[in-house]
């Protein structure tokens, strides 16, 4: 029990997906206008890369191995997270209108998100057993969903700031984004 | 004669004011730093001094030139509401005394210009100003940032004359390894990465009680943890500071230390060698009680307190940096926007969820 | 080659099937954006936006030709309206809002000719042939479509005088 | 602010020097009534009165001026004796000043009531007679939010309201006008609490009095020992201790509901002023038509509380106090705390007028505004547990929905929040810009969905002409056909071939 959790804490915090890997940024920028729209992000990426991580090494193990195509790993990774986001959207379509209209184009693409392709990836880079691969996909979503949603948090105060004209919209995310990173640089090194 | 009367403008009410000041409470906060400044410049020499001057200076200069780049009026007034003066001292008290020149002025740039001005000034900045600049200088310049100094006090002979001592600071003479040591976290950090145990590590000359009196290596301002725990009970009293922030910063700090020390003696300090170490006393009165990047409510202080309290302890413990309080203020800077939105007064008249209560049931008899 | 080919084939095909059954049982049909923008519209199609008429300019908003901004009479509640409709950001900056203005007649130079009657989107002037005209306050929206219809320049836009109960404390100037 | 206060009695609100010495200690003076009167028509919450009077008529002390209009409104009568000179439009007491519509009075100097009709034994009275007479007489709620007394009688009598809270609080420095009636006239007031128990068929009532009015309390309790159902308790005092929902927490213990009224806790909250205004009304028959200010200020001759009839102007008030010494920095009507800035002296004194403050730059102590440094004071002043800083900060950059969403709406605009900020921001002026804006809005709005309407109706006018036209033409081509066809089968051999 206690690895899972240090699993969860090094992936979540230590070697975090978005600040420290540098994986999701686009999203992280992009949704992370307020609070509320982060959070759904963060659950819905949550959901996808969870998913996709069981999935990826049911593929890796069952398919790709056994019939030696893992030079098709990408692509069958790609497709099976297509499929995931698609049913994603459909569901939060029907469940909540009004976060799929605050989330936008930024639920569709998730599957170019590169932390949830990433994810895979490292997994089965790791050689993961089927538990701990979806426990490190759930790890990193859970770090991407918190980077998201203090993130927001942020954003949404500085949207109230006098930000100087050079620097207002899109600049102060990123050096807000940036000073975070350099925040969270802190838990490198935790041996754990 | 009676005095006619026109009003220049419409006036809002109130039309009285309680008579606080901005400036009058930046005055405070310097003046309750004082003293474990001036021991720093005793202790450290004038190096101290001058590095500490170059850091206010280029506090100063960078803000003038920010406010002046964004075309603001009354450019002196808001140089004199003492805030830059504020966030160049702190963050003097946090570097190396014997630290060059430079990392001064660029620790002030990183301070005023991204830290503060780049937010749009006083009261809008999300992070701590000083703690950026401390993170940013450890993190690029690691090698002037963790060479510490022996003490050698004002009065002893060894000790630089003041044009030895600018000299030091603008980096012609280059430090002698005899007058290099550790601060005692980093001395613990190394001999637990050589799998040395504790105990014995700190038997000797390095024994922690020697902090209490401060006479030690460390940052400039840091080492008489005391003086500074004065200052900030200074502070508690006259009103500047409320009690929430500093006492959930050492408690954060304590009781993991206290637990862990009884778990394994060996691996882990004990609470009191964390408290007086390194910038705890200083983050916990002065740095974690901004009032710009800490949250709100009394409420929220305190678990703003606990998280920095605790993240110091974990990176101090487990992490790869000897100290954690700059990092720790940072991570609980970044929550306060969350821990604001569910830390809010209960507006009166309605739940803590925001909707109006429902009357007690009205009735002649009730 | 061959399991390769096969193996991705079946894959997808099984991946869409799926996709195909759950998009028919989680459907549901969102109400075409234009109807309610329409309905958000004054209604007056009183032409200031350029469009033919609200349905029009509802059109534009909604293929995304036509800023927030592009009603006038709406002013600034509609255009934040109709922004957080649309998820579009919002500058006010074009929209200076000096005030509602509203249609008066100079009595002296009517003369009765009733062409300004007809063009009133809400009927707002009375009057009948060769009568002098006159306009109600409450139904005037400010359109402005009246005045150039009137051979003697009887009508004139007026800003609407602030009274005790619509005026607003100013903003202070932010330090 | 004692130590126990300080962690365990009340944390909210602040404790200002209250300024009301030695003012309130003088004795209370008389005006004489000046030569003109300016009689505003929106004195009290709701509609303007109308004017029942005509210009060039006589009229008695005591007489209507003007009947209330639509449900919310008040009566108006004559403040003395005179002819009705004009009726027409004068600077409001308000900072902005803009006009308001208001009858002149020319007083011939008799100053003759006209004939009243007191009522020996009121409490044989029914409560909605009482309630009328109330009514007749135009009283409005003196402690400044002047709404209609009468109304507030009916209304708890209609939800059964358990206690009657009498606020004499009077919690905003330099006011003494409550103190001093209290001081003077306690056996009328207790008189006017008794009369509006009747009328709202209370049970009890709470008289509460800050406890630095000692003398008040001694009066009122002495006034009050009689009658048990009348209870005097001193609270704390503090600023706002005198706004319903602090004033029914700390009496009752009691919270009024966020968008609810007093009633639904039921208590209804009276000022003491409208208690003696109640009495002289049902007692002796008189009109709401003069009341106790306070004059007050470092720039007043002599401060103190003066009878001032209603409609005297400002400047006419200043000069019976003893002149201005020298000119204000801020010339006030009511307190310094949510007092209205006046734009210049000739304002006419109406019904809500509580005081009249000259003001030195010391006392205003205004001071350049500085970026907020959420330092939080504000927050923890706030009695109703807002956050002033964000709310400020939401509405600096326009968003007043984000305001609202803080809870911009459940500000009572007290001022505890601009007093303590450390940077000087104007706090209550921000919130007063944003509910005034979102008040336009709403009426924008409103104005737009009623275009809507007249559009889609003149839209549906023309089409009923179009289509009327229509039928006419058509019924005419049918006439001509049948008239064609009733000539044709006149000479059928002839047309039946053309026909066809």
């Amino acid at each position: 029990m206690s690895e899972l959790l240090l699993l969860l804490i090094s992936t979540a915090l230590v070697n975090n997906v978005v600040l420290i890997k540098f994986l999701g940024l686009c999203p992280a920028m992009g949704v992370s206008k307020s609070m509320d729209s982060a959070l759904g992000m963060g659950m819905a990426t949550t959901f996808v890369m969870t998913l996709a991580s069981a999935a990826s090494w049911a593929l890796e193990h069952w398919l790709l191995e056994p019939l030696e195509l893992t030079f098709l790993r990408i692509l069958t990774f790609i497709l099976v997270i297509a499929s995931v986001v698609q049913f994603t959207e459909m569901f939060i379509k029907k469940a909540s209108p009004g976060l799929y209209q605050s989330l936008g184009i930024y639920l569709p693409l998730i599957t170019t998100n590169c932390a949830v392709l990433g994810v895979a990836l490292l997994n089965v880079q790791q050689a993961y057993g089927f538990f701990w691969s979806v426990a490190y996909g759930f790890g990193s979503a859970l770090g991407f969903t918190l980077v998201l949603m203090t993130f927001a948090g942020l954003r949404e105060r500085i949207a109230l700031a006098r930000v100087p004209a050079a620097f207002a919209g899109s600049p102060i995310a990123f050096v807000t984004i940036s000073l975070l990173a350099l925040a969270f640089m802190g838990f490198s090194g935790l041996n754990v | 004669m009676t005095n006619t009367y026109n009003a220049s403008r419409t006036f809002a009410s109130p039309h009285a004011h309680g008579g606080s000041g901005v400036r009058h409470t930046m005055v405070r906060v310097q003046f309750a730093l004082l003293p474990a400044t001036l021991f720093g410049f005793w202790l450290y020499g004038w190096p101290a001094f001058f590095l500490w001057l170059i850091t206010l200076l280029s506090c100063l200069a960078f803000e003038f030139m920010s406010l002046r780049l964004m075309g603001r009026q009354q450019i002196g007034r808001t140089l004199g509401d003492g805030s830059a003066l504020l966030t160049g001292w702190l963050l003097a008290m946090t570097l190396p005394p014997w630290a060059p020149w430079w990392v001064g002025v660029v620790g002030a740039f990183i301070a005023i210009v991204i830290g503060k001005q780049v937010f749009g000034g006083l009261g809008h900045n999300v992070f701590n100003p000083a703690m950026v600049a401390r993170v940013a200088l450890l993190i690029s310049f690691p090698l002037p940032l963790t060479t510490w100094v022996a003490p050698l006090p004002l009065t002893s002979a060894a000790a630089p004359g003041f044009v030895e001592g600018l000299q030091i600071t603008l980096g012609q003479m280059h430090l002698t390894d005899a007058m290099s040591s550790a601060t005692l976290l980093g001395y613990a950090k190394t001999e637990l990465s050589r799998g040395v145990d504790l105990v014995q590590a700190l038997a000797g000359d390095h024994a922690p009680g020697l902090s209490w009196s401060g006479i030690r290596a460390g940052s400039l301002g840091e080492s008489a943890a005391v003086l500074i725990l004065a200052g900030g009970l200074f502070l508690l009293v006259t009103g500047v500071i409320r009690w929430q922030a500093p006492l959930g910063v050492l408690a954060g700090v304590a009781v993991p230390a206290a637990i862990a020390h009884a778990v394994a003696p060996g691996h882990y300090l004990d609470a009191g060698t964390h408290l007086l170490s390194g910038a705890l006393m200083l983050g916990a009165f002065f740095i974690a009680t901004d009032y710009v990047t800490s949250p709100t409510t009394g409420q929220g202080q305190l678990i703003f307190g606990l998280g920095v309290g605790l993240i110091t302890w974990v990176i101090r413990s487990l992490g790869g940096y000897p100290e954690g309080v700059a990092f720790a203020i940072l991570l609980m800077n970044a929550l306060t926007p969350i821990i604001d939105r569910y830390t809010k007064p209960r507006i009166l008249g309605r739940t803590r969820a925001g909707r109006p209560i429902d009357p007690p049931p009205v009735g002649k008899g009730a | 080659m061959l399991a390769a080919i096969l193996s991705l084939t079946i894959l997808g095909a099984l991946l869409g099937l799926a996709l195909g059954i759950a998009s028919r049982l989680l459907h549901v049909e969102t109400p075409p954006v234009q109807a309610e923008l329409e309905a958000m519209l004054p209604g007056t199609n009183c032409g200031q936006c350029g469009f033919p008429g609200c349905s029009g300019a509802a059109a534009a908003l909604a293929e995304g030709s036509a800023p927030p901004t592009c009603c006038p009479p709406g002013g600034k509640a509609l255009a934040a309206a109709i922004a957080e409709k649309l998820g579009l950001s919002l500058d006010l900056s074009s929209l200076t809002d000096e005030g509602p203005k509203l249609a008066t007649i100079a009595e002296d130079l009517c003369i009765g000719c009733c062409r300004c009657l007809k063009s009133c989107p809400t009927d707002a002037i009375l009057g009948a042939p060769k009568q002098i005209h006159n306009i109600l306050k409450e139904a005037c929206t400010g359109c402005a479509a009246c005045v150039d219809h009137c051979p003697t320049e009887a009508v004139v836009m007026q800003p609407v005088p602030v009274t005790l109960q619509h005026w607003v404390m100013p903003k202070p100037l932010a330090a | 602010m004692g130590l126990m206060e300080k962690f365990f009695g009340l944390s909210w609100g602040i404790h200002p020097e209250d300024h009301k010495r030695p003012a309130a200690d003088a004795a209370t003076r008389t005006m004489p009534v000046p030569e003109r009167l300016f009689v505003s028509l929106s004195q009290h919450i709701g509609a303007p009165a109308r004017p029942a009077v005509l210009v060039g008529q006589q009229v008695k002390k005591g007489d209507k001026l003007a009947d209330p209009q639509g449900a919310v409104s008040a009566a108006i009568h004559a403040p003395t004796s005179g002819t009705v000179t004009a009726i027409g439009e004068i600077p409001a007491p308000h900072p902005s000043g803009l006009p308001v519509l208001a009858i002149t009075l020319e007083s011939d100097g008799k100053d003759e009531w006209a004939e009243l009709q007191g009522c020996p034994d009121p409490f044989a009275l029914e409560p909605a007679e009482i309630s009328r007479r109330v009514a007749a007489a135009g009283v409005v709620g003196l402690g400044g939010a002047t709404f209609p007394a009468a109304l507030k009688l009916s209304l708890s009598q209609k939800s059964r309201v358990s206690t009657l809270i009498m606020n004499g609080g009077e919690c905003e420095p330099y006011l003494s006008c409550d103190d001093r009636l209290m001081r003077d006239e306690a056996a009328a007031i207790v008189d006017g609490i008794r009369l509006m128990l009747h009328a709202t068929g209370a049970s009890e009532a709470l008289v509460g009095i800050e406890d630095n009015k000692p003398e008040a309390i001694a009066a009122m309790s002495e006034a009050a020992r009689p009658y048990a159902e009348v209870r005097i308790r001193p609270v704390p005092a503090r600023y706002p201790m005198g706004s319903e929902k602090q004033l029914i927490l700390v009496l009752t213990g009691q919270e009024v509901p966020a968008d609810g009224r007093p009633g639904d806790v039921g208590v209804v909250v009276h000022n003491v002023g409208t208690a003696r205004a109640v009495h002289e009304a049902i007692r002796h028959g008189r009109p709401l038509v003069s009341r106790l200010v306070t004059v007050n200020g470092a720039c007043v001759g002599q401060p103190g509380n003066i009878f001032v009839p209603v409609g005297a102007l400002v400047e006419e008030v200043l000069a019976f106090a003893g002149g201005l010494k020298k000119t204000p920095e801020r010339l006030i009507m009511g307190g310094p705390m949510m007092g209205m800035s006046l734009p210049h002296a000739r304002v006419p004194v109406v019904k809500g007028t509580s005081g009249i403050l000259a003001l030195d730059a010391a006392q205003v102590a205004d001071r350049a505004q500085e970026p907020c440094i959420r330092c939080a004071s504000c927050v923890r002043a706030c009695p109703i547990g807002l956050l002033p800083l964000e709310m400020a900060r939401h509405i600096q950059v326009g968003d007043l929905k984000g305001a609202v969403g803080v809870g911009l709406k459940d500000c009572i605009a007290c001022g505890c929040c601009a007093y303590v900020c450390p940077s000087h921001i104007p706090l209550v002026q921000y919130f007063a810009h944003a509910k005034g804006e979102m008040a336009a809005q709403e009426r924008a709005r409103l104005r737009a969905e009623a275009t809507r309407k007249l559009a889609q109706a003149r839209s549906e006018r023309l089409e009923r002409e179009a289509r009327e036209k229509a039928e006419l033409a058509a019924r005419r081509k049918a006439e001509r056909a049948a008239a064609a066809a009733a000539a044709a089968s006149a000479s059928p051999a002839v047309t039946e071939g053309a026909q066809a």
